[in-house]
């Protein structure tokens, strides 16, 4: 328990995933509208938003602002109401009103695997091991030779520092463990864009430790991401671009992180940071 | 439907009905008898002692894995040799019943004291309440409404098995249907079909609003 | 006295009380019966016109007739308990009832468990089948499927004597006529008279063979050892005997099903002298 | 307790044991399959299909199976319908059967995470991929504790097919007794031949239960 | 969801719990040993620390370090096995060998009633109203005349902002609202002591808010307090006394929170402390 503080970052990258070199690929998100059905007004209105490529785009705000919404459409769980939403010039959502009720968005494999995600809840198949949670996906969608998959399934472990727990059910890991495999599920893939949804809620602050710096070392890799989180000290650490929603609107945009945190622009920005301030005797 | 009008003789419903008063009593007496057996039974199980521990193992799992007509016919004509007792059919039933519904409820209960979290014991311990006062202001409230909707259900079962009875020889609903179909077999040669089928639907028509109350209580109070 | 009061289970209540009495299983003496008022009497209730029951729910037939001239001379009210043919032999040796009347066959193996009355009826086998298919010898059974009730004397008979007639037993008689009327088996049979009565009333039914094995008695049953009351009854049916009763009670129960083509001596038994 | 008596009519036994198992196997195999059409309509709501499930279910559950083994034995043939004693049997059980192997396999189905299906999805699974490799066997992990029950549950109702003429365990039981009064060898054998078949049966659900465990944790 | 950002702090006190005046009841552990059964050695080792009256004492440390042990073993959840608990000079718990396997401590109704404590899971009683909850103790075990407790427990709930909700039963309360009545529910004992076990834990981050802001709250009114968190910045804001466990050892105690958090004086509280921050491209 106390040995664990020293991070598990590796400073040189030895696997490449298909998105180490900053590629380009950038997504962006037009208008975008969202309406839950039986919902009197849309959780996420004329969005309109750059997530640059090779870039960590943190997005805020307060409870029920409509972060997860916005990861979930760009990840194609939502079907969209209005807008757009392109993967390197290519769109991938487009907005039909009344559509609302059907379930998810129907787009093929192939584009599905391009966009990766990470949830909060821990989401790996409780019946495979973390070897064939992370090959699954490769083997059968891709249709990968096995020993291929696991092969890179390894790399990536090891990259993660979890190379001797392959063997392991996900119900024997720590929570930091499992969202660690879930990343390496999720990379296997080789996405273009990652999407982080709170992923270190759920766990005890050190583990939220060894979760945050294996997504710091993917930052420095150039990996495209989209980031929801509330842990302040992180996101301001890994920032390139912040967002900060409110009542399913951008309230503040800002590509200087530090200068968020410290002077925000907007009155509300500055309300919600306040949040995580304490003052005795006030 | 021709032969339905069995159905309207003078009498024929009637002593269905009377039939069913038997089946519902069998029933509820059981039923009413089971829940203080079911409680000791289910206060037994949750004691650490070893023995008191693999007794209840013993009971619950022999009761659990017998049918319910073998069990019966242990009763009926088992019991009556073995020990002398006196236990006509509808005694051997019920004793039969309680014991079974003993158990399940017995387990249940066990099983709803246990699931009541350590946390709640701890709380009421910090704010003072002494163990009576734990148990029954907070425990026992919490674990009946666990309990309350799987017991209706085992109500229900108890109910649907008192069918059982019949095969002792006990005049129930059943049992009285067979004997109309046996006074009338000459006029109505097709009465099985629309006696069983009103026994059936009698059956239904009480076990029906149990299932339904379950339900109920089971949606109500899903969130705790 | 909560029971409901369709029939046996105003008896639970007394169950749960005595249930702890071990020397329940004692029979009541005569004393004891009288003083309570009943006598408790096992019948058919499902097996017209010895012992059924009738449309407004009422006991009746010619084992009922007997069993109240009984308890009338016994100064008491007849309390019956439906039992299933193989329930006849634990209900005494358990005590529940006083006495059997449920059309019941004297047999050896039955006779060690119980202490069997005089008899007041005679009955050989019978065999009923559809008039599509007769049955006319007992070889023609052979490898076919017949239908009895369970501990009758006809299961054994056919136990015992023919293994290789494949024999479908049912609970209750009423169970077994219909499977016949299904057409579940090839035949069915017991006591002749009964499947006389039946096939008298069923059209498309004969009685093929009116008589197979050898001609068994039928008579009332005691517990093991209950003299005091099995020499009551003995009595009983010799001074009934006397008043030509059974003949009576054939009149009453039996004639109006069987008609004239019967005759009540074949049947009857009075005096407990065959 | 009467020795030659056990030896002589334990066959009798075994034959009864086999005629049960029979009854119940076909019965709880048409069960499991009834259990499955029924949840995949519960859980799809298809609409008219879903409203005769659950009316279905409603009767199956609120039913003795004895009235219904009598309604079909004796009552259909006055429809001109005549079953078999055993297809009344294995019928009547899967019609009981049903009912409780649905809600346990539902119950099963329901209870996989909605974040399972999204994070097959997401990883490019197709709807069946994720339901043959990622759902199903997650579902039946948490349905197995459910389903073993409804078996033995099953096993023990088959006792009153020996009302409709079936020569099962409790048939030759009743037979001996009604024929030899020796009652307390019948039911010991009875006892015994019940606990053969349903021991084994209860202790590989246990065992399957741990096998397949993982989902639950 | 949005406007709740405003603290609810209210600094005119207008109820008098029974230790307003800070009391000089200050908590005294000396030597403390705590071993659970079947461990093979202690989790709390020899554990001296005094709380002073009065003040807010919070203690950190890794997961597993004890933290939660040492509050249950003064709220007399736990039997001790060596040294002894004072409250105010008076004995409340002492240590015996092999008392290991028994369950809590034999206190008094009276003693309990003292030391109050929350935890972190919800423990409302889930079969009462808020009002229910809140008056059960006072009632039954102080035997207050119901009126009585029910216009303190008013009191109470208007002073952490639920005053509407007191008929409300706990699975309709949010998180946060849960924890302010499980507050409300110790402190209508007036406790000497308040124990906090990461109450917040469990909450999204504004419900965490408005939670901590009642702490702060009792911490300006001088109710002594033993506080476990995962919280940094409100842990700083709000600590008179900091002790650092590792291990069921006290490592560092410090009665500047500030310097504490900026130049730890010990190796491992650098260490530990060092788990609460990021920086990219190390
Ligand atoms: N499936 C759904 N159907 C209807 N409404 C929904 C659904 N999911 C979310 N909402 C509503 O949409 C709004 C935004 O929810 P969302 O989960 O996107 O918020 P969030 O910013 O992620 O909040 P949090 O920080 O609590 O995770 C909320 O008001 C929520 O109640
Ligand atoms: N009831 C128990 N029986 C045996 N060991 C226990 C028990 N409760 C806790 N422990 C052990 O005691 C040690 C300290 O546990 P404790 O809960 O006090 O730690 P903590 O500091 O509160 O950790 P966290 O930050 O995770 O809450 C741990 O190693 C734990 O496994
Ligand atoms: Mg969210
Ligand atoms: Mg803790």
């Amino acid at each position: 328990m106390t040995e664990q503080t020293e991070p598990t970052v590796q400073t040189e990258p030895t696997v490449q995933t298909g998105t180490a070199q900053p590629s380009g690929k950038n997504l962006e998100i037009s208008h975008l509208v969202k309406q839950y059905a039986n919902a009197d007004r849309p959780v996420l209105d004329d969005i309109t938003l750059t997530v640059p490529a090779g870039k960590v785009t943190v997005v805020l705000g307060p409870s029920g602002s409509g972060k997860s919404t916005l990861l979930r459409t760009v990840a194609g769980l939502e079907p969209i109401q209005g807008g757009e939403i392109a993967l390197d010039g290519e769109v991938i959502a487009s907005g039909k009103s009344g559509n609302a009720k059907s379930g998810r968005q129907q787009r093929s494999s192939d584009l599905r695997t391009r966009v990766g995600m990470v949830f909060q809840s821990y989401d790996l198949f409780p019946n495979k091991t973390v070897l064939g949670n992370i090959t699954l996906a490769p083997t059968i969608v891709q249709k990968r030779p096995k020993a291929d998959a696991e092969r890179e399934a390894l790399e990536l472990l090891g990259r993660v520092g979890l190379a001797d727990r392959k063997d392991a059910w996900p119900h024997e890991l720590s929570g930091g463990q499992r969202q660690r495999v879930a990343i390496c599920r999720a990379l296997i893939l080789h996405p273009e864009i990652m999407l982080f949804d709170e992923v270190t809620a759920a766990l005890d602050p050190e583990m939220v430790r060894e979760v945050l710096d294996v997504i710091v070392e993917l930052a420095d890799q150039g990996l495209t991401m989209m980031i929801v989180t509330h842990e302040m000290a992180f996101a301001r650490a890994i920032a390139d671009r912040i967002v900060l929603l409110d009542g399913g609107h951008i309230v503040e945009q800002s590509d200087d992180a530090e200068r968020f945190f410290t002077d925000p622009a907007s009155e509300r920005a500055w309300q919600f940071l306040r949040t995580f301030q304490f003052k005795r005797h006030e | 439907m021709q032969g339905a009008e069995i159905l309207l003789q003078p009498g024929v419903f009637p002593r269905l009905l009377q039939g069913l008063w038997v089946t519902v009593w069998i029933a509820g007496v059981s039923v009413g008898l089971s829940v203080p057996v079911g409680l000791l039974v289910g206060w037994l199980m949750t004691l650490r002692n070893p023995l008191i521990r693999i007794l209840m193992r013993i009971y619950l799992d022999f009761i659990r894995i017998m049918p319910q007509l073998a069990l019966l016919f242990i009763a009926f004509y088992g019991f009556a040799q073995a020990w002398g007792w006196n236990l006509d059919a509808t005694g051997a039933c019920v004793l039969v019943f309680v014991l079974w519904g003993g158990a399940e409820l017995g387990d249940l209960v066990r099983g709803a004291l246990e699931s009541i979290p350590k946390s709640q014991y701890e709380s009421a311990y910090v704010l003072g309440l002494s163990p009576w006062q734990t148990f029954s202001r907070v425990i026992l409230p919490q674990a009946v409404r666990r309990l309350l909707p799987a017991s209706v259900n085992l109500a229900t079962r108890i109910v649907k098995t008192t069918s059982l009875a019949v095969l002792l020889g006990v005049v129930e609903v059943i049992k009285v249907g067979q004997q109309i179909i046996d006074a009338h077999r000459f006029e109505f040669p097709t009465a099985t079909l629309w006696i069983y089928g009103v026994i059936f639907f009698m059956y239904f028509i009480v076990c029906w609003p149990l299932s339904i109350v379950a339900r109920r209580l089971e949606k109500r109070w899903a969130h705790d | 006295a909560c029971g409901p009061s369709a029939s046996t289970p105003s008896e639970a209540g007394d169950t749960a009380s005595a249930s702890g009495n071990t020397s329940a299983t004692k029979a009541r003496s005569l004393d004891e019966i009288k003083k309570s008022g009943e006598l408790k009497v096992a019948v058919f209730s499902d097996k017209a016109p010895f012992g059924y029951v009738d449309k407004d729910g009422k006991y009746q037939g010619y084992d009922v007739y007997f069993a109240e001239q009984l308890a009338k001379d016994l100064g008491v009210t007849p309390k019956y308990t439906s039992v299933d043919p193989a329930a006849r032999v634990d209900v005494l040796t358990s005590n529940k009832v006083d006495l059997v009347l449920a059309n019941f066959t004297v047999t050896d193996e039955r006779a060690q468990k119980v202490d069997f009355a005089k008899p007041y009826m005679k009955v050989a086998l019978g065999v009923v089948s559809p008039d599509s298919k007769v049955i006319k010898n007992v070889d023609e059974l052979k490898g076919k499927t017949l239908i009895i009730a369970k501990g009758t004397t006809a299961e054994t008979y056919f136990g015992t004597n023919y293994p290789d007639v494949k024999l479908q037993k049912y609970d209750q008689y009423a169970d077994a006529y219909n499977a016949l009327l299904d057409g579940r088996g090839d035949a069915f049979s017991t006591d002749n008279t009964e499947v006389l009565a039946w096939a008298k009333a069923n059209k498309g039914f004969t009685v093929g063979i009116t008589k197979l094995g050898d001609e068994d008695t039928i008579a009332p049953a005691v517990q093991k050892g209950n003299t005091e009351l099995l020499n009551f009854v003995n009595d009983e049916i010799v001074k009934l005997g006397k008043d030509k009763f059974f003949h009576k009670d054939y009149q009453q129960t039996l004639e109006p099903v069987y008609g004239d083509e019967v005759n009540p001596d074949d049947i009857v038994v009075e005096g407990g002298e065959l | 307790m009467d020795w030659a008596f056990m030896t002589h009519y334990a066959p009798y036994f075994v034959n009864a044991g086999y005629m049960t198992v029979f009854i119940s196997f076909f019965g709880v195999l048409l069960a499991v399959v009834l259990g499955l059409l029924c949840a995949a309509v519960e859980i799809t709501r298809i609409p008219v299909l879903y409203q005769i499930v659950r009316a279905y279910i409603e009767l199956s559950r609120n039913t003795p199976l004895l009235v219904q083994l009598y309604f079909l034995f004796f009552g259909l043939p006055k429809l001109g319908v005549v079953w078999s004693a055993e297809t009344c049997a294995i019928i009547g059980l899967a019609f009981l059967g049903g009912s409780y192997m649905s809600e346990a396999l539902r119950g099963g189905l329901e209870a996989v995470p909605t974040i399972q299906h999204e994070s097959a999805q997401m990883l490019g699974f197709s709807k069946a991929q994720a339901f043959i490799h990622i759902i199903l066997p997650q579902a039946l992990s948490t349905a197995i504790p459910g389903v073993v029950a409804n078996v033995i549950f099953l096993v023990k109702e088959s006792s009153v097919v020996s009302a409709i003429a079936l020569a099962d365990v409790m048939y030759v039981t009743k037979d001996l007794i009604g024929m030899y009064y020796d009652t307390y060898e019948s039911l010991t054998l009875l006892i015994i031949t019940y606990l053969v078949i349903l021991l084994p049966i209860s202790i590989v659900g246990t065992l399957l239960e741990r096998r397949f465990d993982y989902a639950r944790r």
